[in-house]
């Protein structure tokens, strides 16, 4: 079980590395938003796997604080992109 | 752990590299953040070689990193405002490297306070 | 370190009460920041000297554990004969400072808080509290936090004019120092990897000449240069220093960088003993030549006043350097005698610029500028403040019988004695070129007002005499040479022993 | 074993991946974005690293509350400043110097470290029973190295106070502009009113658990920061004043507590910073709990940066 | 018992994985905006929801699950509202 557990880690992490290729190629700074924050996603839940493969307690409170922060960066985006208008989300 | 070794190294290479080469203030922050990062997962690197008496790394380093930390933070900080300040005093956040290279031009008067 | 050593809370207390103090200041603002500073100064200094008198009677070293944690694990704090010299130089030169920006940071009676005052005072504690801590710090982690707390004291205290120029010239000084922090850093961790303490003591007796030690050193060297400003790593330094508020840049000028400098030789003299070889004391030796040339002859080249003697401190940190060849050499008594002269030419120094950045504030508030050109008749409207300008030059040029004269007659002898002339010859050459550029100043203010001379503004009697009793300090301290010399020497380590192990 | 190896070589190279598109991101507000999700991916490096207490400062600082503050100065300077890239045969130059110095050192900690390494994990683990703690990185940071953590607490005051004095001198005292001047989306207000009060308890625990658990002061501090920072930019709350005396009380109280209980130390315990027998965990949680609030404070307010307004009547 | 409790683990947690990479794989080929959102909110609430599933029979004590169906609601609910935010903002764009 362990060994599936860390396996499904990898998996998540090796999407995660996919969902980068997006930041490289992304046209917008909202598309790099949304990229982060699947990243984000994705962390909570490679920790989640760890957290209960390595039964390592504490590792499920920075699963929980990267959860509780995720939406945290987006939140500070959206309300500070919503005032300065940059040319590279115009169309 | 030669794996993050590596990586931290390399790390530091490259916020150094920002930090040197960038021409925005902003983003030479960005890369000292990066060089720092670097700098605290050496010391996690010194801490896990340091796995002893029942504890997966060394507690000193560990908490030396937290304390650093904080104090980039401070910094990042600090560095931000300053740069805000510029940006809104003069409209660009260049660092003019001409006027630092010693012939310094007479620029205006000093004010007293 | 000598074995000889008491404990004494007294280290605690030169970092503690400014520090607490500072954040009494900020918690009570307005009008109270200037009494809480009249009660801190004095109290300040008295622990300075209790620290001075401690170590000089009984001549071995003062240690404090901190929490009563033995090192490794724990921190200590150790005021030898030359942390002892710096706490005391330290406290004397911000005690004056305090009295000089007595007048011009304060708040208004019955009005809203002023930024000016609270931001001045809150961060004169906060170098004094930051100093006090880089030189009683024996651990490397602890110094690295005492580092920080000087820097980010220091750069607001450039910023605080709010000048765009200074605010740019702060952003670059805070680059610069982070850049410095992070070198240094990677230092520490390297040594804790290799020999598993941050205790200098320790460390002392751990440290091998290996490659890692060398790595180690060389990137905390480069880190710590580039905080002392050392050429040349010098770009951020007359900006940053010449656009603070006079009273700030005498702070900044004669005390911060030299808080960097002194962990250098902490480094190589106490950490690592034995590591510093001929090719890296000559190194830095020659680096420090080349900061003496290049910054006298920028600050010739100065039409500013503050910007000139911005420069000369480049030129004449580069002098402290000189200590690492003459001074890291077992050739008795030439090691001594440099030794004593590198750390009286910090002193001197230190005087001496605080007196000519306090005396240059006070011409540039009476004319409204500091253009040197246009300087003319200041000696006859501002006679004290020119005559305090004068004596500091003195020392910088190094004419008897100040303090800058017997530091460089000391190192003079030390790299004759030695056989090492080139440094003599530098020496020599950087004298002349001080006494040009403060000759081209005192010149312009001894002659005749121009006929287009702008009415100049009333400036505080009080604050010049500050000025004076400052430059005189700095031409008394060629008077009292012998004496400290022993001091410097209380819990130095037996270098010649240790190199010959 | 492999497995874990190969974890940790891919989780390296996204990290580093991610490092490098930070840096060589054209624009500010990309390369901050990346660095936030590199923050929240170096956490995952942490956990690797066995050391959870890092990871989580690391989570709430470096992709919380650092995050937060580039976006912020990134959206404010915008996408004027390109800035002309140095010439080639610098960056060339510059690439050369940077590669060697990451080799050199790559090379340092791969070879030069010694075998066995040296640790202090013995010792700070032998003196924890004494310390009434189960959490050695606390133990180090409240006991044996007290010191640094409370000139630490100083710095980042100090830091503060940097901040605020770049108020222009009309304005001193007055109130820092966090976000737009638009009314909020009704999304961000409901997250706002929602969002907080798990954060709070979320950040109680991390406060409590410190002592025996990875967490503590600094993690619980950051979480509560950044939920304060939420209720601001939803403009539920207002920020006070540079000048208000409550502010500079919260902001204070902290490292004024600690340096209280150290100087208690002194009178009581014979060493500044030592605690009396019995009493050593009761008073390192009293005094984390001041610095949880003060470490919150004082995040929030460097976040928001220095008084744009006047004061309010 | 114990075989059927690991099928259900390695079920939803395999589930969970496959809905992040169909989440990764939506957000690079996906032509506009919304449907990236789209894809994006499919990753973080299934795909984390089911792992979490997955993880519950696994965890030792009640507050660590009681942790983990926190996660998962932390996630979905902030995840929903940013999702939100975003097609907002570049709606109004």
């Amino acid at each position: 079980m362990v060994d599936f557990l860390n396996a499904a880690a990898g998996m998540l992490l090796i999407t995660t590395m996919v969902g980068l290729c997006r930041m490289l190629r992304a046209p917008t700074d909202t598309d790099r938003m949304m990229t982060a924050q699947l990243a984000g996603s994705g962390g909570v839940g490679i920790l989640a796997l760890l957290a209960v493969a390595g039964e390592a307690p504490p590792v499920l409170d920075v699963a929980l604080l990267l959860a509780l922060l995720a939406a945290f960066a987006s939140v500070a985006f959206v309300s500070g992109a919503s005032t300065s208008t940059s040319p590279s989300d115009r169309p | 752990m030669t794996i993050f070794a590596a990586c931290a190294a390399l790390l530091m290479g490259l916020g150094l590299f920002g930090l040197i080469t960038n021409p925005q203030p902003l983003r030479k922050i960005v890369a000292f953040n990066i060089l720092g990062s670097g700098v605290f997962l050496l010391f996690g690197i010194v801490a896990r070689r340091g796995a002893a008496a029942g504890v997966g790394a060394d507690p000193v380093p560990q908490a030396l990193v937290i304390t650093g930390i904080v104090v980039a933070f401070a910094a990042t900080a600090m560095a931000v405002a300053l740069l805000l300040r510029l940006f809104a005093d003069r409209g660009d956040t260049r660092l003019d490297h001409e006027s630092a290279a010693g012939t310094e031009p007479a620029r205006d008067d000093c004010r007293p306070p | 370190m000598t074995d000889a050593a008491s404990q004494s809370v007294l280290p605690v207390l030169g970092i503690m009460l400014p520090a607490t103090g500072m954040l009494l200041m900020l918690l009570v603002g307005g009008r109270y920041v200037e009494w809480l500073a009249l009660v801190l100064l004095p109290a300040g200094l008295a622990v300075a000297a209790a620290i001075f008198a401690a170590v000089w009677r009984e001549g071995h070293t003062l240690i404090y554990v901190v929490g009563g944690w033995q090192p490794p694990l724990g921190i200590a704090l150790r005021a030898d004969g030359l942390s002892a010299a710096m706490m005391l130089v330290t406290a004397v030169i911000i005690c004056a400072t305090g009295l000089f920006a007595g007048p011009q940071f304060s708040q208004p009676r019955g009005r809203p808080e002023r930024r000016a005052p609270l931001v001045f005072w809150t961060l004169l504690l906060a170098i004094w509290a930051a100093l006090n801590a880089v030189v009683v710090g024996a651990d490397l982690f602890n110094l690295y936090v005492a580092l920080e707390l000087l820097t980010f004291a220091a750069v607001p205290l450039v910023a605080l004019t709010g000048g765009t120029e200074t605010i740019e010239a702060a952003l670059r000084y805070l680059l610069f120092a982070l850049l410095g922090s992070v070198s240094y850093l990677i230092g520490t961790v390297l040594l804790f990897a290799a020999y598993g303490t941050l205790d200098i003591a320790l460390l002392s007796a751990r440290v091998r000449p290996e490659p890692i030690s060398w790595i180690a050193a060389s990137l905390m060297t480069i880190g710590l240069i580039a905080k002392t400003a050392l050429f040349p790593l010098h770009l951020w330094l007359p900006p940053a220093h010449a656009g603070a508020p006079a009273p700030g840049s005498a702070v900044l000028s004669a005390l911060v960088v030299k808080g960097s400098f002194f962990l250098i030789v902490r480094l190589w003299f106490d950490a690592m003993p034995g590591l510093l070889n001929l090719a890296a004391a000559q190194l830095l030796a020659g680096l420090g030549a080349a900061a003496i040339l290049l910054g006298s002859i920028l600050a010739l080249r100065q039409s500013r006043l503050k910007l000139l003697i911005a420069y000369s401190t480049v030129a004449q940190v580069g002098y402290l350097f000189l200590i690492f060849p003459l001074a890291g050499a077992a050739s008795e008594p030439a090691s001594s005698i440099a030794w004593t002269g590198g750390w009286l030419q910090l002193f001197s120094h230190a005087f001496a610029k605080a007196a000519m950045f306090m005396a240059a504030g006070l011409i540039a508030e009476a004319l409204g500028h500091d253009r040197i050109a246009e300087l003319g008749g200041i000696a006859r409207r501002l006679p004290i403040s020119t005559l305090a300008f004068a004596l500091a030059g003195l020392s910088l040029m190094g004419v008897p019988p100040s303090g800058g004269f017997v530091a460089k007659w000391l190192l003079l002898l030390a790299s004759v004695m030695q056989g090492q002339w080139w440094w003599a010859a530098v020496i020599l050459l950087g004298g002349v070129l001080a006494g040009a550029y403060v000759l081209i100043v005192v010149g312009k203010a001894l002659a005749p007002a121009g006929a287009a001379a702008a009415p100049t503004a009333p400036v505080s009697r009080r604050r010049e005499v500050v000025a004076l009793t400052v430059a005189l300090g700095a031409v008394l301290l060629g008077l009292v040479p012998l004496q400290p010399s022993e001091l410097l020497q209380i819990g130095r380590l037996d270098v010649h022993a240790l190199a010959a192990r | 074993m492999t497995s874990a190896l190969a974890f940790d070589l891919a989780l390296a190279a996204l990290v580093l991946a991610i490092a490098t598109l930070t840096i060589a991101a054209r624009e500010a507000m990309s390369a901050v974005i990346s660095f936030i999700a590199y923050g929240l991916l170096l956490s995952l490096a942490w956990v690797r690293l066995r050391a959870p207490d890092v990871a989580l400062t690391e989570a709430a600082i470096g992709a919380g509350v650092t995050g937060l503050l580039l976006l912020g100065a990134a959206a404010t300077i915008g996408h004027r400043q390109a800035g002309a890239a140095p010439p080639l045969a610098l960056m060339l130059a510059a690439g050369l110097a940077c590669a060697l110095v990451a080799s050199g050192l790559a090379a340092t900690t791969l070879v030069l470290l010694p075998e066995p390494a040296p640790t202090l994990a013995p010792p700070a683990m032998a003196s924890l029973a004494t310390t009434g703690l189960g959490n050695p990185v606390t133990a180090v940071l409240f006991v044996y190295r007290a010191l640094d953590t409370l000139l630490e607490k100083v710095v980042l005051v100090l830091a503060l106070l940097g901040v605020w004095s770049l108020a222009p001198d009309r304005v001193w005292g007055g109130v820092a502009r966090l976000g737009p001047d638009a009314p909020p989306r009704a999304m961000l207000v409901f997250l706002a009113q929602l969002l907080p009060p798990v954060g709070m308890l979320i950040a109680i625990y991390m406060f409590w658990t410190g002592a025996d658990h990875p967490g503590g002061a600094f993690q619980g501090g950051a979480i509560l920061a950044a939920m304060w920072l939420i209720v601001l930019t939803a403009r539920l709350a207002d920020m006070p004043a540079t000048s208000h005396p409550g502010l500079r009380l919260l902001v204070l109280a902290g490292p004024m507590l600690f340096a209280a209980i150290g100087f208690a130390g002194w009178a009581l315990a014979d060493a500044f910073l030592a605690y009396p027998e019995g009493y050593a965990k009761p008073l390192i949680i009293l005094a984390e709990a001041g610095l949880t609030l003060s470490i919150a404070a004082t995040l929030a307010c460097l976040v928001a940066g220095p008084a744009t307004r006047t004061p309010p009547p | 018992m114990s075989t059927a409790i690991a099928l259900v683990t390695v079920v939803a947690v395999s589930a969970g994985a496959i809905f992040f990479l169909a989440g990764t794989i939506g957000l690079i080929r996906f032509p506009d905006a919304p449907c990236r959102l789209h894809a994006l909110t499919k990753a973080d609430n299934l795909g984390l929801g089911l792992i979490v599933l997955g993880l519950l029979p696994q965890v030792g004590t009640l507050a660590e699950a009681l942790k983990l169906v926190c996660i998962w609601l932390l996630v979905m609910f902030s995840g929903a509202i940013v999702t939100q935010l975003i097609a907002a903002t570049s709606r109004h764009k």
